[in-house]
């Protein structure tokens, strides 16, 4: 059996889509679903859902890295068919959860957890950090302006305690996207870590010929800064493209339509932070993250400058901001002014939008505070 | 396959959080390619600069998704990565899943691929992260026939639907999510494994306004739950949250002491339509005012619950930044029935008359939030045959920019120039 | 002496400026400037002013047409100098006031007003309707798709309650403006009534070459729907323009630039109705007006589907919001859906947004309420 | 002069208000031109179209502005009203007047034209509605040499400036807004009279931010009092409101029963920063973080005042619809000194730096606000060499998008292909 690349149509299979979710339904789960009524916090990660029935779940909620191996998960596996009829899942935050029916059974699952080193910390439930959200980065991806994977271990070693602890506001979304094509959708997290590129693309004018689509790679810039051009290779004029690095604001689309147009550099490349936005329709409506530290290097291997920037933010919230207010409806509650002046942020006019609905930005009221921004 | 040094990375291996560096490593041990891995990751750390080409197109036969194409730019310094093709499989609802099952994944891929996965890629599918070209049919092979599983999607076409853990473990969802995603992943297989459309398209389920799937910011149509009558009030239970018996918001804010609960100030001066009071000892809400933002159904969840006609709102077009900007979902549909007896078929129409609109409109890699910009909301309105309502825009126009047709003027748009200049000299 | 036609340049004074204020200042004005502590208005169009030096200055506010002859100002003159030393002011909105130094001079100087008719109504203070500003009209403008002292006159016929009274919620500032170049800017009015064109432009092909340069008639449109063209004028071909009507919404700005293209229709002129907009910044920043009524027809003399749509507007306004609370105030906190509601005014799709920053507008959450709007 | 029959027009004689039909009738008596006056727009009424012409440059030698020409369509039916120009006349600050100098304005225009006015025109000019260019001179030369009076504005230029009543009769106003406009007319009259500006140009003084003359809405500099310190309390007032013994708003809802003044519903809760309450029966705001809505001010104005510390604000960039969609002003100069001693010299130097610019790169026809929409807020602070400040935006950007110079990216734009290449095999 298997593969036969010799007929590789036959007794092909197609279409099948995704499992049936039912089949992996722990037995609690599938007796009480559609009859919860209430849940509680019990702890840091540990939750419990009541149902009408009287059941109960209890769910025991730990961070991972996104990038885990199949050893990894196989050890994951043996939890769940020592503590949990063999069944876990996993949350759209990169946490893996274990589920029990009884609560006699959350102690032993916990000090299980816990023998394993650092592999399982609990917590990521309430008004804590919960587990970045995040793209590939430099271990699989092509177009990235920074590294994932490495960075989000660097963040949450040092905001570890928020996510093992429920003393926020509210709940503090962190993502992280390596490049502005956001794979990861950073742009409406409490905290959003943006890959950012700072250089116009070279143009490989040797490659472009065969590589690239010239009116696609034209027409792939929002500001139209890619223009037709001529350039001698080996002794002979081709068509080519050229760049008006003035209208480059260094989205990369060229390069994703146009390989011989890469952009990233060690030095142009580096990290934005944007905060205050939020999914959630809860009080306020959904909202986009802000742009309020434009750059910080790619220090390798620990973004010393990422990780301090985002934990001043952090920090600065937690200390000032009312319960139930999430980052965003802080900031807009004490005016942004006061925002950069309490995360102790300077402010630049990269902060000051000038992309297409930029006028909707502008301050139109003599409503301000009066902070050190004022001289 | 060389172990490599890995001085940056081994720093990774420190600190509290689990460590990608410590697993890779650990797996390396039974899967030497993984030190490539490690190598190529250590060069960009040391370089500051990605290490994998631009694209490839790679697939397994018959299927225009589903499968990543990458290679890496120094191959000879790591030849276990040459290719490393990302294979996306088709996660299940909610991402429960049988330790069985997983098992039998992690087998597949040790024999077919690298043994690096990610749980889960931003969109929800499995990711299964590093294999060569003449790897992918077996694996699919293998994959649908000994598993019955399947890719996912990638490129222009239908991108895995997800949806929030819904009913099975939330009380506050007002429709079955990991039925109409798993219903509709189904139907549209086709979607999802040939890409036809003008770029990717993606559906999210989330089961009430909280939106934990992102539904709003991510999906070109998001459905999200909703009610049209009461929120449901256990007065009692109001009683014992005043009385701080309960604690607030699920027990959220339990880290630290923020003080008796106050309804007062928590809930009721917090609801952003201010539709709530206290009156003879009873919560009281005008839900006629009420635009079910959830506040209040999170921070005492155990007196207040969704009423029990339910449904979904639809929103169209979230988007992320590239090209003309981020966009949120816009609403559309203010309510639907969500009925797997019917297959969802409202929300099948919708969809469809959007696919064959955004597939005769749209222009190459541009998501349909950009052509609902480009055309003008009040075009995609006409032609989704849905009346105009308020509830579609936060505020009328400010500009008196009005499009009028000539039908719609009395006398229509053709004059007579001569005639006009006969009563207005010029 | 006079202005000597063969020696136009002989003594001839220029840039004098306006004359200073300051000799135009009533006497207690003049001693009081800089000094005035507080303000409490009477009675519906009678303030008085406190200053610091203990005196008082009463102010009676008189409605007037802004179009007004020299007849009328010499009345008006008449009553300054007969109650108040000769000295009178206008305000913004095209009210006349008189001042008195002592409580006393007040009553006479109502009687007065009183005595002259419909003349000089005593109002447009406080939590009322105040006068109307308004632009030229048929009286004066070569552009307008509306007539403004008609309208404004039979709008205020049927308001003239709220003017002599203060029983609304707030001030409510009314305004109008002919055309969309609106002179009088009403786009930050409580209630805007403004003149709307809804045809294309006709072009005068045998009048253009002479008054128009064709490449300002084509720039002028904001959505380039003004085209090069050519045709045939007594057998000679020109050059000239055409218009692609899809793309036309009728702004006006082409015939402004070029008086060959005129656009103003029995039929298709009319008024749109904006409301919501303010300028000033207590409690809540400016606002726009919003569009609401696309279209009442020039029904003249009276206008009567525009002041039943503004009487309507306001009095339900006036039933539903609270003190202190702007038209636009009211209509975001109850939501735009209610206010069509509650106003009866059918939505259309004409109140959605399709220019430059519609995306703003666009309702991205999930919250609204349910109107009946939603079958 | 004929008198024309007006049977629409006559309906505008009845109810209320004040009618200008039955004025112009009154003043035909007099001036016979004002039945044509009347007879072409009873024909307007009838026709429900203008029967003005379009423009006609006429005016005064040496001005570019002040006179707005314009001609009847239909001449033959009114030739009164053949020529039919306006001419714009300075107002004074505040349109104070003595009733010798209007009288005296009254008989000069009952000479020189149709005996027609507004007052006021939109902009704040006192226009003077109708007459024929033989006129002009004539006229001209009799307001300058008999009433030492000048014209407004019009056309590409600056506009005639206009400001609030001020200190004049305003307990709020935190600048001489009547001495700022004067004098600024005064040094402007070239810009006022001789267009040299891309398109038109208004300058707006309020004293406050109530901003009664509308200076956010409608100038493209608006100067707009404010001040530094904090709000100066009366606490004995502050009883006295909270007794019912001063009417709430200075009055200006006594026409209904709004109940009981209630300074918790009235002032603090609806302060839009939160940043008052009571406390030992006395008023206490927290300065810092009010932004001067004046809400609270305009509620007891017996009680409460703007601080003693007082200056203006700066907006820049207002402007109608037209063409590009209206505009408030941005906040650029959140507080200046306003003094006439030094001939407000902050504000002039800043204007004359937004001419600067704004001639060298407006283009025809574009106001201000959108040469700033265009060349990019950040632009605009860069040329004005101000600092840039949160205080500029509501908020940040939230799209990423931004342009870096190559001066601030470590090593630059060039780079080698080849180089690069070496590294990163294609």
């Amino acid at each position: 059996m298997g593969y036969n690349p010799d007929k590789p149509m036959d007794g092909r299979i197609s279409d099948l889509g995704p499992p049936h979710y039912e089949q992996f339904f722990p037995p609690v789960i599938k007796a009480n679903k559609g009859k919860w009524l209430w849940h509680e916090i019990l702890q840091p990660g540990v939750l419990m859902h009541k149902s009408e029935t009287g059941d109960e779940v209890y769910t025991v909620r730990c961070g991972t890295a996104r990038l885990i191996t199949v050893n990894f998960i196989r050890e994951i596996c043996d939890i769940a068919d020592k503590h949990c009829d063999g069944f876990m899942r996993w949350t759209t935050r990169n946490n893996v959860e274990f589920m029990v029916d009884s609560k006699d059974k959350v102690q032993p699952l916990l000090d299980d957890l816990k023998s394993r080193g650092n592999k399982f910390p609990v917590g990521g439930t309430g008004a804590g950090v919960t587990n970045i959200v995040h793209t590939q980065g430099w271990v699989h991806c092509h177009t990235p302006a920074t590294d994932a994977s490495g960075v989000v271990k660097a963040v949450m070693d040092e905001l570890f305690d928020y996510f093992t602890s429920m003393t926020l506001p509210a709940q503090v979304r962190i993502a992280l996207a390596c490049c502005l094509n956001m794979c990861g959708a950073v742009h409406a997290s409490d905290i959003a870590i943006l890959g950012i590129h700072r250089k116009p693309p070279m143009i490989d004018h040797k490659r472009i010929t065969g590589v690239c689509e010239l009116p696609l790679a034209i027409a792939s810039c929002p500001l139209g800064a890619v223009k037709p051009a001529k350039a001698e290779v080996d002794g002979k004029e081709i068509k080519t493209v050229k760049v008006t690095v003035e209208r480059c604001m260094f989205c990369g689309n060229c390069y994703t339509m146009c390989p011989a147009m890469p952009l990233a550099d060690p030095e142009g490349d580096g990290i934005a932070i944007l905060v205050g936005g939020k999914v959630s329709n809860a009080k306020s409506a959904p909202k986009f993250s802000k742009l309020v530290i434009p750059f910080l290097p790619n220090t390798t291997p620990r973004w010393p400058e990422t990780v301090e920037a985002v934990k001043k933010i952090l920090e600065a919230y937690a200390k000032d901001a009312k319960k139930y207010e999430r980052v965003g409806e802080w900031a807009e509650r004490i005016g942004w002014e006061k925002f950069f002046e309490k995360c102790d942020i300077p402010f630049t006019e990269k902060s000051i939008d000038d992309y297409r609905l930029a006028y909707n930005t502008w301050r139109t009221t003599t409503q301000f505070k009066y902070t050190s921004h004022i001289k | 396959m060389a172990k490599h040094e890995t001085p940056l990375l081994d720093q990774l291996e420190s600190g509290p959080w689990p460590s990608f560096v410590t697993d890779l490593k650990q797996q390396a041990a039974t899967k030497p390619e993984c030190w490539d891995i490690l190598g190529i990751l250590e060069l960009s750390f040391k370089d500051r600069i990605t290490h994998w080409k631009h694209g490839g197109i790679v697939g397994v036969f018959g299927y225009g998704g589903g499968i990543v194409g990458r290679y890496a730019d120094v191959p000879e310094l790591f030849p276990g990565v040459e290719h490393f093709h990302t294979v996306r499989v088709a996660q299940p609802s909610s991402k429960y899943y049988s330790s069985a099952n997983l098992r039998q994944l992690c087998d597949l891929w040790e024999k077919h691929g690298s043994g690096v996965t990610n749980m889960h890629g931003s969109t929800g599918d499995i990711i299964l992260l590093g294999t060569r070209t003449e790897n992918l049919e077996p694996f699919f092979w293998d994959l649908t026939h000994d598993m019955n599983q399947d890719l996912g999607g990638s490129g222009s076409n239908l991108r895995t639907p997800a949806n929030c853990i819904g009913e099975s473990r939330c009380e506050w969802s007002c429709y079955d999510t990991e039925e109409a995603c798993y219903k509709l992943t189904m139907q549209y297989q086709d979607e999802i494994h040939r890409p036809a459309f003008p770029y990717k398209f993606k559906f999210k389920f989330s089961g009430c306004p909280n939106d934990c799937v992102a539904a709003i910011a991510r999906s070109d149509i998001s459905v999200i739950g909703t009610w049209k009558d009461d929120i449901r009030i256990d007065q009692a239970a109001v009683k014992e949250y005043i009385a701080g018996n309960y604690p607030s918001n699920g027990g959220a804010h339990s880290g630290r002491d923020w003080g008796k609960f106050d309804i007062t100030k928590e809930v009721i001066d917090l609801c952003p339509t201010n539709c709530m009071w206290m009156e003879g000892g009873e919560l009281k809400i005008d839900n006629s005012e009420c635009t079910r933002c959830m506040h209040c159904i999170n921070v005492m969840p155990r007196a207040l619950r969704p009423g029990a006609e339910k449904g979904a709102s639809v929103l169209v077009g979230a988007k992320a930044p590239i090209l003309d900007g981020a966009q949120f979902s816009t609403l559309v549909l203010p309510f639907i029935p969500m009925s797997a007896d019917n297959d969802f078929e409202e929300l099948v129409e919708f969809i469809e008359k959007v696919w064959d609109w955004w597939m005769e409109v749209g222009k190459n890699r541009e998501r349909v939030g950009e052509t609902m910009q480009r055309v003008g909301l009040p075009t995609f309105i006409k032609v989704m045959e849905l009346e105009p309502i308020p509830q579609m825009v936060k505020e009328p126009r400010s500009n008196p920019y009005v499009f009028w047709a000539e039908e719609e003027v009395e006398g229509g748009f053709e004059r007579d120039v001569e005639e006009f200049r006969a009563k207005h000299a010029a």
